[in-house]
């Protein structure tokens, strides 16, 4: 708090750092430091960020260090442009690393592809250029992606729904997210499952009870929402305090631990990729100890994301070797296996042509009585 | 001469820093003491009122020579609302009453003097006393009283102020002689029963010169003649230009047209 | 009204060519001959992130004049500004992906556009003045964001539409060519400004900003004269738009949010209200003010480490300087050049003009 | 259109409480929801008009202010961290403060310039803010419910509708503050020098009344109810930094009502709230955003100076 009030207060700080070692492997990331988005994007680069130093503090990748050069965009399109441009000529990057809004992805993309230096997308959604047939610079290592998660939810709620399932959809006015509700309806139709609502809801709501509403006076049993937290949690709680208690699954983001246990509703229901922190696996000791070790204000359980982003880049400059340029780096990224150590159901494997895994692991939580408890384990699909 | 209640001596007012409007003006009014500014348009008689109250800075204008006492202290260029506390309060020309609050508002939103030593209910009564009609349009919105009524209504809610010198700008400004006489009686009595100076300035002389014990006429900026009411009323130059009586039989345009009678002030 | 720049006396003119030219004397020329000279070498030897920032603030400078034209000039507050240059940059992006329509199309019709839509936005002004125009200019660049929405999502691009850069017989721009290209435009908008501050409707805006009744009484046919503003200056920002478009090489409705045209408004206020030099210098100054906050901030030792809070002092450092700007200069940037040139136009001499002659 | 969805409906109700029941209970909720949003709206819109009728300034940064109303609850939760009702007190003392301080070392400066510039100043205190609360709270989403440990729980009205206790706690908030304004504009002394001062400035420093003093007051009140919008809505539904777009929403329901009259405000709350709800839940969900300024355009051509404002501010400003 008082370091917050110290900067807040523009002091200049006494000693300079010796500036850092020549010879480092150079990498950029522009991210959604500010602005409304801020919330979801920001933890993931601190997570990023202390994993970079820890690997650094440990002698680095192949002996040299590796310098993360961060630029906010503040999940603006034409500042993300202008950021990666700088960041590719000025700095001259190898690796490019986006954790913005999905607005910021086609101005990036444009930019690293003139200089065709390889593309990382680690806490926004993966655009569909890393499905097969992958373009060849960009690669992602986010949980979530469109259509399967879907796909991943549709099938839990059929599994564990008895009785005749009317679905309702909560979605967020961005496309993206609508794009994936009017997806899912199509898909539920499929599964004879009865859509019978969807409401979009724009972000700046002062209240969401007219939204909640509606979806209820539709008489859904289940919900589902796949749009960021705020959206999701909102409606959720809207639609309890009108007083309807069916069963409601949402996506996991990175802050869906700490509000299971802050809102302790026993029919809300959270499919992830990332497993929970409550489970204590030697991983998330070890996330716990250098988040609290670098100070950072963000609570270690919303840092899945952007370690895994940080393993991913550690992975591939291994595979690059000494010196790495662009090209070397993009073909050591083409076949790589990045061992998660249980923070997903399995390691994220690229392939020539898939630059988004191979397969895909969904776990389900829910709040059972005092504590989070796993309601599907580790459930794998394919990526063709 | 009784204890000058307010001393202008010599004060200059330049606007934007380029036109100067009023040049080496020195008056003075006594305790109890009614005096009148009489002059015609551009004369510079507002702004001397605006200067004594304050109000200058509004429209870029600042007193750039002389000074202004008001009991031994200088208030030249000060703020206007500190003015008003220490007992000068402005009748203004136009827009003198708050168009859409009533009358029993008018009068509680002044800040009174008085009110730091706590007789601030005493103050009500006194401007229905002197103005028994503004207690029957009590409820009435200000917007809708008549010419005379604001007039009224303005000089009684300055008397909330709680002043010490009272300064009233063009009480006569589009009102019927009967009112105008009625106003300026009342303005009398308020002097004999409060005890409290008046700077009255006025365009119509007959009316400032029936109460004024002493007054002064100002032209392009200056003071060009003054006196008491005697010396004014007798003075041939005041009766001509002021008071209309032409000397003599009527003459026809003609003459007139001819020869101009030139002013011999400094006589 | 349009001011020359001040300039000692004994310069006399014998015809009425020399008195329209705007480069008069012999310091003015060889200063425009230098000016020319760095512009021309600047593509060579800045780095391309410069080059990029270049190339941003010509695109913000021809926003910026035309927004002075409209505000500065004819005293019409408009917040809408974002929504214009959004509209450019969707009838750009619309024409490219639905008919690959190439430039020379596409840059007349977002000029169109913007003619339209000033009409619509200045309709209003005929009504409305001040603060309740600039709402109604508000509302309209709402209207047009959810319009360009909802575009967006019914036609699927999520993230925004990709266009490729203009090709003129196969010559594609480089990022060198962009820079030229820009400044031609820069150039061509300020010279609009410049010839149409001169013209009768230049005087017109004048006596409207100024005051309405007496232009209405002089015979000046305000509501004409408003609507000219409105649609000339929505035009240049459409164009403004498109070009934007076309460099950026995307659009998506993300990017022309109300922060946007806050910064536009914030140009002409920091640069110096009623000069074209002003909203030159607002441009550069508010493009190149977060890079350079973000460069200062760098040099904070453990900069790495409070990453995360720099971008929000960034942020409050912008707010800081506009009140500053605000509130202690309001003659804004050209003030402090117009005062510089006094000094030393007047150099030998200490003594300041009189202060009044030189608002 | 809307019976069509209204029969779809009924169909499937359950058969235990009858078709008329449930469609009272519908109607009866939506009244609720216009009521709770139109006292957000007119709650937020009071700010606006406090500070636009007495000095003519329009606060583009009441939404920072707001939201800095509400971050502060989460530093005073911390600091009495036992008592809810000392925190929110100190909460609303502070931000009745902040006014004050707001507008005398910023606004004060502001008074002579031209109206563009004083609404830039707003806008830039407005960037200034949301700035220092993302740097010292950050931009994660904030609970000050749970901060004070006060639970939000689920009341039932007659007849079946629901509203949340913070979001009941917030309509009778509203209405208290607007009765307090009456009484204190209508009756007050203060109240009656900040309509002085509001019609003629000029007028109202002559009969002694320190403009400055009323003009600090204006922002202080506003900054007042600003917060008390701003904690109620963070109590109810939680608090992130994108809190000012909502100040923004609120906007159009004070201009449709009429920037210098508080009925107006009121009013105007209540229609643009009851128009956003009933199209929500009739046409499409997606029009909510741009349905206020939509009633904004409308109004603006037909009456700009609103329900109920007076007509004479359209030409003075």
């Amino acid at each position: 708090m008082l370091n917050r009030i110290l900067l807040g207060g523009l002091t200049a700080c006494a000693i300079a750092l010796p500036a850092a070692a020549q010879e480092a492997y150079l990498v950029g990331l522009t991210a959604a430091l500010t602005g409304p988005p801020a919330s979801t994007y920001a933890p993931a680069v601190d997570a990023l960020r202390i994993y970079i130093d820890r690997v650094n503090a440990a002698g680095g990748v192949n002996g040299k260090q590796i310098k993360l050069v961060i630029e906010d965009d503040g999940a603006q399109p034409s500042k993300a442009a202008a950021n990666t441009k700088k960041l590719i000529t000025q700095d001259n990057v190898v690796l490019m690393v986006n954790a913005s809004l999905s607005s910021t992805y086609a101005p990036v993309i444009a930019e690293s592809k003139s200089a065709n230096v390889p593309l990382l997308f680690a806490s926004g959604v993966c655009p569909q250029s890393v499905y097969p047939p992958a373009d060849p610079l960009q690669f992602c290592t986010t949980g979530y992606a469109s259509q399967f998660d879907s796909r991943a939810t549709l099938d839990f709620v059929k599994a564990t729904a008895k009785g005749p399932i009317k679905m309702g959809f909560s979605a967020m006015a961005i496309p993206l997210s609508r794009g994936e509700m009017d997806y899912a309806m199509e898909l539920s139709k499929k599964m004879d499952i009865e859509p019978i609502d969807q409401e979009v809801i724009p972000p700046p709501t002062a209240d969401y009870t007219p939204f909640a509403t509606k979806l209820k006076d539709a008489g859904p049993n289940w919900v589902y929402s796949w749009a960021p937290w705020v959206t999701q949690v909102r409606t959720l709680e809207a639609l309890r305090k009108l007083g309807w208690q069916d069963n409601y699954i949402a996506w996991g983001h990175l802050e869906a631990e700490a509000e299971l246990a802050r809102l302790k509703d026993g029919k809300f229901y959270v499919i992830n990729s990332n497993a929970l922190f409550q489970e204590k696996q030697p991983i998330h000791k070890e996330i716990e100890a250098a988040a609290s070790k670098a100070g950072s204000k963000f609570p270690a359980q919303t840092m899945t994301e952007g370690w895994i982003g940080g393993m991913a880049i550690e992975a591939a400059l291994k595979g690059a070797g000494w010196p790495a340029d662009p090209a070397k780096l993009r073909a050591a990224m083409e076949n790589l296996k990045i061992d998660t150590k249980g923070l997903r159901g399995g390691p994220i494997e690229w392939t020539k042509d898939n630059h988004f895994r191979t397969r895909l692991y969904y776990r389900v939580y829910k709040w059972d009585g005092d504590k989070i408890a796993l309601v599907q384990d580790w459930k794998t699909y394919e990526v063709k | 001469m009784t204890a000058a209640l307010l001393q202008v001596d010599k004060i200059e007012v330049v606007y934007k820093r380029v036109i100067t409007a009023v040049q080496g003006v020195t008056l003075s009014v006594g305790e109890r003491q009614i005096v009148a500014i009489l002059g015609t348009n551009g004369a510079g008689k507002t702004t001397t009122l605006r200067a004594i109250s304050g109000f200058l800075g509004i429209d870029d204008a600042r007193i750039s020579e002389g000074s202004i006492t008001f009991k031994s202290t200088r208030i030249d260029n000060e703020l206007p609302h500190r003015i008003t506390g220490r007992g000068i309060v402005l009748v203004p020309e136009r827009e003198k009453v708050f168009p859409n609050l009533t009358v029993a508002e008018n009068l509680a939103a002044p800040v009174p003097r008085a009110a730091r030593s706590g007789q601030g209910r005493r103050l009500d009564e006194r401007a229905y006393h002197f103005f028994p009609r503004l207690a029957e349009l009590r409820s009435r919105t200000a917007g809708l009283l008549s010419g005379g009524e604001r007039q009224m209504l303005a000089i009684g809610a300055a008397l909330m102020c709680g002043p010490q010198l009272l300064l009233v700008d063009e009480l006569s400004l589009g009102l019927a002689p009967v009112v105008i006489q009625d106003l300026t009686r009342r303005l009398r009595s308020i002097r004999d029963e409060l005890g409290i100076g008046i700077l009255l300035v006025e365009q119509s002389a007959a009316a400032a010169l029936e109460i004024a014990d002493y007054a002064y006429v100002m032209e392009n900026g200056r003071v060009v003649l003054d006196g008491d009411r005697e010396r004014l009323k007798s003075h041939q130059d005041v009766q001509e230009f002021y008071l209309g009586q032409a000397a003599g039989e009527r003459r026809s345009y003609r003459d007139i047209k001819q020869y101009r009678r030139s002013r011999r002030w400094y006589g | 009204m349009f001011r020359p720049p001040p300039r000692a006396s004994g310069y006399l003119h014998t015809n009425y060519g020399e008195d329209l030219s705007l480069f008069r004397t012999r310091t003015e020329r060889v200063s425009l001959a230098i000016f020319l000279v760095i512009v021309a070498s600047f593509p060579f030897l800045a780095s391309p992130f410069a080059l990029d920032l270049a190339c941003q603030v010509f695109l913000a400078s021809i926003g910026a004049l035309s927004l002075m034209l409209l505000t500065g000039y004819a005293g019409q507050i408009s917040l809408g500004h974002a929504g214009l240059i959004a509209a450019g940059a969707f009838t750009t992006g619309i024409l490219a992906r639905e008919i690959a329509a190439p430039f020379w199309i596409t840059l007349p019709a977002s000029a169109l556009t913007g003619i339209v839509l000033g009409f619509v936005f200045g309709l209003p002004s005929l009504r409305l003045r001040g603060l309740y125009l600039a709402v109604s200019t508000l509302a309209l660049h709402f209207v047009v964001i959810y319009l360009g929405g909802e575009y967006e999502t019914k036609r699927g691009f999520s993230t925004g539409i990709v266009i490729d850069p203009p090709s003129l017989a196969g010559f594609k721009l480089g990022g060198r060519g962009w820079y030229f290209v820009l400044f031609v435009a820069a150039v061509a908008s300020l010279l609009i400004c410049i010839n149409l501050l001169r013209s009768r409707s230049g005087r017109a805006w004048g006596a409207i900003r100024v005051r309405e009744t007496v232009a209405e009484a002089l015979g000046i046919n305000v509501a004409r004269y408003k609507l000219l503003a409105f649609v000339i200056s929505s035009s240049m920002t459409s164009v403004a738009g498109c070009l934007f478009a076309y460099y950026r090489g995307f659009v998506s409705v993300e990017a022309f949010d109300l922060f946007l045209s806050i910064q536009y408004v914030a140009m002409i206020i920091i640069g110096g209200i009623g000069s074209l030099l002003g909203a030159l210098l607002g441009a550069m100054f508010v493009t190149v003010f977060p890079y350079l906050i973000e460069a200062l901030l760098r040099l904070l030792p453990n900069a790495q480490k409070l990453a995360g809070d720099i971008f929000a002092v960034n942020y409050a450092a912008f707010g800081v300087v506009m009140i500053l700007f605000l509130a202690f200069e309001p003659l804004g940037l050209v003030g402090i050049w117009r005062r510089l040139q006094n000094y030393f136009l007047l150099w030998p001499f200490r003594y300041k003009p009189l202060a009044g002659a030189r608002k | 259109m809307s019976w069509s969805r209204l029969g779809r409906l009924t169909l499937r109700a359950p058969s235990t409480t009858s078709r008329f029941q449930l469609a009272r209970t519908i109607r009866l909720q939506l009244a609720v929801n216009i009521l709770v949003l139109g006292s957000i709206y007119a709650l937020i819109a009071c700010g606006y008009v406090l500070i636009y009728r007495v000095s003519r300034v329009l606060n583009l940064a009441h939404g920072e202010l707001m939201m800095l109303g509400a971050y502060l609850v989460l530093a005073t939760a911390s600091l009495f961290n036992g008592h809810p009702g000392i925190a929110l007190a100190a909460a609303i003392l502070l931000s009745l403060l902040t006014g004050a301080i707001v507008y005398i070392f910023l606004m004060r400066k502001m008074t002579g310039e031209m109206v563009l510039a004083a609404i830039l100043t707003t806008v830039a205190l407005g960037i200034l803010v949301r700035g220092i609360v993302i740097l010292i709270w950050s931009a994660q989403q904030q609970y000050p419910a749970q901060a004070l440990d006060v639970s939000n729980p689920s009341l039932v009205l007659f007849g079946g509708a629901r509203i949340s206790m913070w979001s009941a706690v917030l309509v009778a908030t509203t209405i208290a503050v607007y009765g307090a304004l009456f009484i204190f504009l209508r009756f007050g002394r203060w109240g009656m020098r900040m309509r002085a001062a509001g019609q003629n400035p000029l007028l109202a420093a002559q009969r002694g009344i320190n403009l400055h003093g009323v003009y600090a007051l204006a922002w202080s009140l506003s900054t007042l109810t600003g917060a008390l919008a701003g904690i109620l809505m963070a109590l109810d539904s939680g608090l992130t930094s994108s809190m000012p777009v909502i100040g923004l929403k609120a906007f159009p329901a004070a201009l449709v009502g009429g920037l210098d009259s508080f009925a107006g405000a009121l009013v105007g709350g209540l229609i643009v709230a009851g128009a956003e709800v009933l199209l929500i839940y009739y046409v499409d969900p997606l029009l909510s955003d741009v349905v206020p300024f939509l009633a904004l355009i409308a109004m603006l051509i037909v009456r700009p100076w609103g329900v109920f404002g007076t007509r004479e501010d359209l030409d003075r400003v």
